[in-house]
């Protein structure tokens, strides 16, 4: 028998506002799913798109992006930076046929942890119902490093 | 506007109610009292507008009861003063409308408020039967169904020599266009309740 | 031709150049690169419809460099390749001199305002059959768009001839050769060939000057310069921005607006 | 190869009591590099950090991760654990296995399997950390106060009383602020000015404070600890050496009628002036706007009759640069125009007056030396309405927030009417009275019980004129809301506290970050009231958020203090989580080509142009460099950069790569 | 000068009791080039009582009037009837800012909303011709007057969008257009109790009286209104307000419109000036005090 099919979920999170408000969903106890894994950045201007290039390269079914939301950036500007790339990378993540419900933009501030439980779920919900990504991780199958 | 009432609950708050259909939070209503401050008729009611409020916020039944057997709810006249000096932005008039029309579905409207019932129907009456309003034909009806019969006995005849009070229904409205709307809307509003 | 050639001569002799980077006889109807150093083999030079290649690519070789200042044979594209190269204190005005073919004309332009401004009347809008694919892209599903680049991407053997033709390409090292961390793996393989020219277009966005000469170099013809075209139009439309535009620093990806609209963030 | 050791702390049950941390422990031992894995109920109790240090040394550990709560919460301690066991403190990471794993999801596989997978993220990292030095930078022992209110004021007289020099800048000609301004005080009823002017003489005389009144800062350039400042000192138009404030220029200048900014505009002033009587500095400004001479050409009759010819019609302004080590600011507060309540007459009734008003008409130094008289006839009014929360806690046309001082100054405004005018009768409309405060609501109810003032619970809907007399329609709400109309002869509105109109652009310009209301944001709500997100830049008083006087002195004493600490090392160490630009040996020296598009995407404007020469001092190469004082860590560049030529340290590409590789 | 096109919607009681407005109205309009197009089949509104008795109904009947203005190709439409405009107002705001309600009247009407028509009341649209008044002006019209607004003209702010909602001047300048000077009073907004005009006349009464003793205080010579219910309640309703009233007054009401007609010199009759209840004269004389305690 096969498992039923569970999406691997990558989030790639800033550590002030996204990061701290996920502590804070869990110091609240508000439970959600446990697919996603968060890698944690200073801020969302360091999330170079290759790592999101990557994260689908490895096989993950969904990606998750956060941070403050505008004007709360600790850094002050890093996520004004960070929305120029994501506004460009994600019409070009279209142009060349990658699924951008499998994309998840959002703002997440250390005061929303209910939000924080929300997007996950919301987002790993719609990836499951896409099914694997297997356009991206037959290309990927093909002789990895 | 997040709700901090037990909607799902069998027999949801009058509160809960004004939050969903009218859209209306009385939670956001912190009882200044600027709404009676400034509210023209104030006077004639028997419970404060911001009261009216008040007794929605506890959400229970009796304290309902009394909104909606309240002369004021008839009194209010829908002059928006209050909402455009609320603070908080409590939409009151709106919320009147809601338990006038609460009142008459339960059957509880204040008695003393009889005429203005009347009134409203008579006028509503009329335009469903002929799309717009026929004035003497409203007042017609209103007096024939309140019993004051003399009142304005004074002005009425000058109205009609000054050419003010049309003797006939005036033409030119789709009357079955109107009626249909009239009976579509109950029927919507009974799909909406079920 | 003839008035190109007279320039190149009094150029040269005056020493006011020590090359003129230009268009010679390639194979058959064909055109290529060729440096003129001496007076004599000005007559080498070639304009003419043939001439598509973005010349600017050489300025910014060593070897080229080391010859001294540079006049180019240059069409619109390569002036605004000119003037992105200079905002990325690529290029010196003292180092340049442009020989511009603007419809048909010649004009030799010094500085970078006199290019600016010389640009300033050119109409820069792609090429009928460039924007028809591009629409056709678009209209098309995710899914059939991801098969279309599939297909065509299968095809790349990693030659870096696209890079090496681009002349907004002069990095010493780039992220493809990399390797602590290896982001792109070496080999040619699907994924790898997709995130290759992902790289490329988002580094490009904001920086293509649209001459299409990538997409020209590419010895299994596949259309990659679409890829940078939609990203730099993207940044266009969404930013005002563009590259090549002026000679001062005004790159789209590396500033912001506080309020740039974007549709998609919860 | 690296030798890595895996720390899973249970954290009591919150953590084992989800995640099998048995299971965990077994996993990470399987992972390549990892030595040593043990589990301990409580990791960060002191015998688990001896654990941890033991192990350092026993198993020759070169990496640590402690898989527990965030590394918000327990980061900087595992680290100090790490460094005492005798490893560099940044070769321990942490796996965040509570907040993010045990306490959002149900006990099971896929928990446990999620906590593995965070541990083995972390591991593949540390194995690519780098040891790193926390920074080190040098500090001036200089401060800048901005803004010259009370809380300037202490805060510049605690700074320069440890020995530290201060520069205090004021953009207005006087220090003093609004409480200058005020007739007396709550809950004492002390004349402010007796309070206030010992101290500003105290700042004028201080040795080693420099006082820049009628002056701006223009720009703030550096990073903490090493400033520098651009000051505007605007012209007053005058010598200040030689001026001795005699004052006959005031007294001769032909223009009379400009509304006096210090009352208020109850009273007017010439176009030459000194704010108010006991000004510091004690010189008048020139108000080029209003002055004869400056707006056609003639006139001078102040040149001509100052006796020490002190006049200088032809000064200009003057910018100083100064380095400087720390900055407070006390920029204040502004009050909500009486224009903008429309339905208390658009400001357009003489008599609808705003607290500040009440204060100089109170004021034995005010232009009615403290008699009640209204504005628009000078009758005294015999009937004196208060309107609290003007603006305040009204989402429609004000401020959501409460301005907090307003219940305690309409009681003393009450009160002084009360003294003042015999048998005049004092209404405060309210809606609860907040008199929080060490003897402040002893003082509210001495306005009620002693002095007879009503309180009536109730907003007021509308104020309108009629023969001459204000009508209030309120509502007294503890009556069953009852419409009450009351005909006074003044309204006194107890506006709204709200941010300086500048504040925004000002916070935009020194990188401080601030509230939806233009107040600035301090560092963290609680525990670091007096910081700002920007290192080295402190907070006093109104700029911040609505306060009374006592809390602004102490903000503006604890903000001192913060700054006496940066000065009282002789330098200060960072975080050494900043970005680099790699090296490379000739003929390379760097991968970066110097495109300089990472400049324009860094906020602190830390990445400064180096040339590379040779012996001969040729320049060979010019690349990037970034500055480790001024880059605070974010990381925009490192993404920006083609060549990855940028990387930054604590979350380098190879390591952010590694964690990929484990997906 | 090009004329200027507009969506018209009578409401009843401009068929009925405010004949007068609607034949100032058109005069007005016509001597001002603005044509009035009907919209075809227009109905009732519903006016106060709809929105008391069923807010559903409310939102539907003005919809149902906007739609075939739309449909007639009118881009904007004026209600003369400050109770109509109100309605209207409301009704195209709760669309825009309702779904829930957009979708039960979509429902209702059985069609799809998109874009309605910009509703305009009558001060704004002459506002938006006032350059064209004064040249036009024949005999100036030289009372002093209280512009009255009443309620609907200017609340809610956020749904009429109109003027200073608690000051406002609009009206003001359109009579000091015409030569007219006009008092800084403190009823403009106050309300005079519109419909209960025949439920609770007593109300209307009490409400009324305030209106006019401030008015008359500070020596209106008449009061001048842009809305049916307004002027029937002062006009009509003098009775119940002089016995409200120390001092009785019979300082007239006017359309603004009719103001207007004035100074444009039309004939009285076109401007509906003998349908008044309180005869229309200046200046006016106060009656009598009476007598009977």
């Amino acid at each position: 028998m096969v498992d039923p099919f569970e999406p691997k979920m990558t989030a790639f999170v800033c550590n002030w506002c996204t990061y701290a408000g996920a502590d804070l969903t869990g110091t609240s106890r508000i439970k959600y799913q446990s697919n996603v894994r968060v890698i944690r950045l200073p801020c969302t201007g360091r999330i170079d798109f290759m790592m999101v290039l990557k994260a689908f390269s490895r096989g993950s079914d969904g990606v998750i992006i956060s941070g403050c939301h505008p004007n709360d950036c600790h850094y002050t500007s890093g996520n004004y930076h960070a929305r120029r790339r994501w506004m460009v990378f994600r019409d070009l993540l279209d142009f060349v046929g990658i699924d951008l419900r499998r994309v998840t933009f959002s703002w997440v501030s250390a005061a929303e942890g209910a939000k924080w439980a929300e997007l996950v779920n919301e987002a790993t919900n719609n990836v499951r119902a896409l099914g694997p990504y297997k356009e991206i991780q037959q290309l990927a199958a093909v002789g990895i490093d | 506007m997040s709700s901090h009432h037990e909607s799902s609950s069998a027999h949801p708050s009058l509160a809960a109610r004004l939050e969903k259909e009218g859209e209306v939070s009385v939670a956001d209503c912190y009882q200044c009292g600027k709404c009676t401050a400034g509210c023209p008729a104030a006077e004639e009611m028997d419970v404060a507008p911001s009261q009216v409020l008040r007794l929605l916020q506890t959400e229970t039944p009796t304290h309902e009861d009394r909104a909606l057997k309240s002369l004021s709810i008839w009194m209010c006249i829908g002059c928006e003063t209050c909402v455009t000096r609320c603070p908080q932005e409590v939409d009151l008039p709106r919320a009147m409308d809601f338990l006038r029309q609460e009142a008459l579905a339960r059957n509880v409207a204040n008695q003393d408020a009889s005429d203005v019932v009347v009134f409203h129907k008579a006028f509503l009456n009329s335009v469903e039967r002929a799309g717009r309003l026929f004035e003497l034909g409203m007042v017609g009806e209103y007096k024939l169904r309140t019993g004051h019969f003399f009142k304005d006995l004074g002005i009425a005849p000058t109205m009609f020599f000054k050419g003010k009070l049309g003797l006939f229904p005036h033409g030119g409205a789709n009357k079955r266009e109107v009626a249909n709307i009239f009976a579509r809307a109950r029927a919507v509003k009974k799909e909406s309740k079920v | 031709m003839e008035a190109l050639q007279a320039k190149a001569r009094e150029l040269l002799a005056a020493g006011t150049v020590k090359v003129v980077i230009g268009y010679g006889k390639g194979t058959g109807d064909t055109r290529r690169p060729i440096f003129v150093r001496a007076v004599e083999r000005a007559g080498d030079l070639v304009v003419d419809a043939a001439c598509t290649q973005n010349l600017a690519t050489y300025l910014t070789k060593a070897e080229v460099r080391a010859l001294g200042r540079m006049a180019i044979v240059a069409l619109p594209s390569t002036l605004r390749s000119i003037l992105q190269l200079a905002a990325e204190k690529q290029l010196r005005e003292e180092n340049v001199l442009a020989l511009a073919v603007i419809d048909g004309g010649l004009r030799e332009l010094a500085t970078f305002d006199a290019i600016e401004e010389a640009l300033a009347t050119v109409p820069d809008a792609l090429s009928d059959a460039d924007q028809k694919l591009i629409d056709k892209l678009t209209a098309m599903s995710v899914t059939e768009r991801r098969a279309f680049w599939a297909e065509e991407l299968g095809r790349c053997v990693k030659c870096y001839a696209c890079r090496s033709s681009c002349p907004m390409c002069y990095c010493e090292r780039c992220t493809m050769d990399c390797n602590r961390p290896q982001w792109i793996p070496v080999a040619s393989h699907a994924i790898g060939n997709l995130e290759y020219h992902m790289v490329r277009a988002m580094h490009l966005a904001g920086r293509c000057v649209e001459c299409g000469t990538c997409g020209k170099a590419c010895p299994v013809g596949i259309p990659v310069h679409l890829l940078t075209f939609f990203a730099e139009q993207s940044v266009r439309r969404q930013f005002g921005q563009k590259g090549g535009a002026s000679a001062k620093l005004d790159y789209a990806m590396s500033t912001f607006k506080p309020d740039d609209k974007e549709t998609f963030i919860r | 190869m690296s030798r890595i050791g895996v720390f899973i702390c249970h954290c009591g049950e919150n953590i084992a009591g989800t995640v099998d941390v048995a299971a965990v422990t077994q996993a990470a031992l399987d992972m390549t590099g990892v030595v040593h894995a043990v589990d301990y109920k409580y990791m960060c109790s002191d015998p688990g950090q001896t654990m941890l240090k033991d192990a350092i040394v026993e198993k020759k550990l070169d990496g640590v991760v402690v898989a527990a709560c965030s590394p918000r919460m327990h980061e900087p301690t595992f680290r100090r654990t790490a460094e005492e066991g005798g490893i560099n403190p940044y070769q321990c990471e942490m796996a965040n296995i509570r907040e993010h794993c045990s306490w959002v999801h149900e006990k099971g596989t896929p928990t446990t399997a999620k906590a593995i997978d965070l541990v083995r993220f972390q591991v593949e990292k540390v194995k690519r950390n780098h040891p790193l030095v926390p920074i080190r930078v040098p500090v001036t022992k200089k401060a800048l106060v901005l803004g010259g209110g009370i809380a300037g004021i202490q805060a510049a007289l605690d700074i320069a009383n440890t020995g530290s020099p201060v520069l205090l800048v004021e953009k207005s000609p006087s220090i003093g602020g609004h409480m200058s301004q005020l007739s007396e005080t709550f809950p004492t009823l002390d004349c402010s000015q007796c309070i206030l002017t010992p101290r500003m003489v105290e700042v004028a005389r201080h040795p080693n404070i420099t006082l820049y009144t009628y002056s701006e800062l223009e720009k703030l350039d550096g990073f903490i600890g090493n400033f520098k400042a651009t000051i505007r000192r605007k012209a007053r138009k005058i010598d200040e050496k030689l001026c001795n404030g005699c004052g006959v220029c005031q007294q001769k200048c032909p223009v009379k009628k400009i509304p006096d900014e210090f009352n208020e505009g109850l009273s007017n002033r010439p176009a030459i002036f000194v704010p108010f009587p006991q000004a510091v500095p004690n010189k008048p400004v020139i108000d080029l706007a209003n002055c004869t001479y400056f707006k056609n050409g003639k006139c001078k009759a102040c040149e001509k009759l100052c006796p020490t010819k002190a006049i200088r019609l032809d000064q200009e302004d003057q910018i100083e640069v100064h380095d400087i080590g720390a900055v407070v600011l006390a920029t204040g507060f502004k009050t909500m125009p009486v224009s903008n309540f429309s339905e208390y007459g658009y400001g357009k009734y003489k008599d609808v007056i705003d607290g500040m008003k009440f204060e100089r008409l109170a004021s034995a130094s005010g232009p009615t030396g403290g008699a009640m008289k209204r504005p628009s006839d000078g009758k005294t009014p015999q009937h004196v309405v208060f309107i609290a929360c003007a603006g305040s806690r009204d989402r429609l046309k004000g401020v959501p927030y409460c301005s907090k001082i307003c219940c305690m100054y309409t009681a003393k405004h009450a009160m002084l009417y009360q003294h003042k005018v015999h048998g005049g009768q004092a209404t405060v409309f309210y809606m609860d009275v907040r008199a929080a405060g060490k003897n402040y609501d002893e003082f509210v109810r001495r306005a009620v019980e002693e002095d007879g003032v009503k309180y009536v619970r109730g907003r007021v809907s509308r104020v309108y004129e009629d023969d001459g007399q204000l009508v209030v329609k309120g509502v007294d709400t503890l009556l069953g809301a009852e419409p009450v109309e009351i005909r006074a002869d003044m309204v006194v509105l107890a506006t709204a506290v709200q941010a300086q109109n500048d504040a925004e652009e000002l916070a935009q310009r020194l990188h401080v970050s601030y509230d939806p209301y233009k107040f600035f944001a301090e560092a963290h709500p609680k525990l670091r009231p007096v910081e700002t997100n920007t290192a080295g830049i402190f907070l006093a008083g109104t700029c911040q958020a609505p306060r009374d006087i006592p809390e602004t002195v102490a903000q503006a004493s604890g903000a001192a203090v913060k700054v006496a600490g940066l000065f009282s090392q002789p330098e200060l160490t960072r975080e050494p989580i900043i970005a680099v630009v790699d090296r490379q040996p000739p003929p390379v020296f760097s991968h970066c080509v110097g495109c300089f598009l990472c400049k324009s995407a860094c906020p602190y404007q830390a990445i400064e142009e180096e040339s590379i020469k040779n012996r001969n001092g040729d320049v060979l190469k010019v690349v990037a460099k970034v500055n480790p004082g001024l880059c605070q860590g974010c990381g925009t560049c490192v993404s920006t950069c083609r060549t990855k030529a940028i990387d930054l340290q604590g979350f380098s590409n190879e390591q952010v790569f590694a964690e990929l590789m484990c997906i | 000068m090009t004329d200027l096109k507009v969506g018209y919607y009578p409401g009843c009681s401009l068929q009925g009791s405010s004949r007068d407005f609607a034949e100032s109205l058109h005069a007005v309009a016509k001597a001002l080039s603005i044509e009035l197009v009907e919209i075809p089949e227009w109905n009732c509104c519903g006016a106060s009582s709809g929105h008391m008795l069923d807010h559903l109904l409310s939102v539907a009947l003005p919809v149902n009037v906007l739609l075939k203005a739309r449909k007639a190709g009118l881009p904007q439409v004026m209600a003369p009837c400050a109770s109509c405009y109100n309605r209207l107002a409301t009704a195209s705001h709760e669309i825009a800012t309702s779904p829930a309600t957009k979708a039960q009247v979509e429902s209702v009407l059985q069609t799809s909303i998109d874009k309605l028509p910009r509703v305009l009341n009558v001060i704004e649209l002459l506002a938006q011709v006032s350059d064209r008044i004064a040249p036009k002006v024949t005999k100036k019209f030289e009372q002093t007057v209280a512009c009255y607004y009443g309620c609907l003209l200017v609340r809610p702010a956020k749904v009429t969008g109109f003027d200073r909602t608690e000051d406002p001047v609009e009206m003001d300048k359109l009579v000091a257009a015409v030569g007219g000077k006009t008092i800084d009073w403190s009823f403009k907004t106050e309300c005079c109790g519109a419909s209960f005009s025949i439920s609770r006349s007593s109300v209307v009464g009490r409400l009324g009286a305030k209106i006019m003793q401030d008015a008359v205080k500070r020596q209106a010579e008449a009061v001048v209104v842009a809305c049916p219910m307004c002027h029937s309640n002062l006009d009509l309703r003098r009775g119940e307000i002089n016995q409200q009233l120390e001092h009785k007054t019979d300082i007239p009401v006017l359309f603004i419109t009719q103001v207007i007609g004035l100074a444009l010199g039309l004939p009285k009759k076109q401007l509906g000036l003998g349908r008044h209840f309180v005869p229309v004269k200046f200046p006016a004389k106060p009656l009598a005090p009476p007598t009977v305690p």
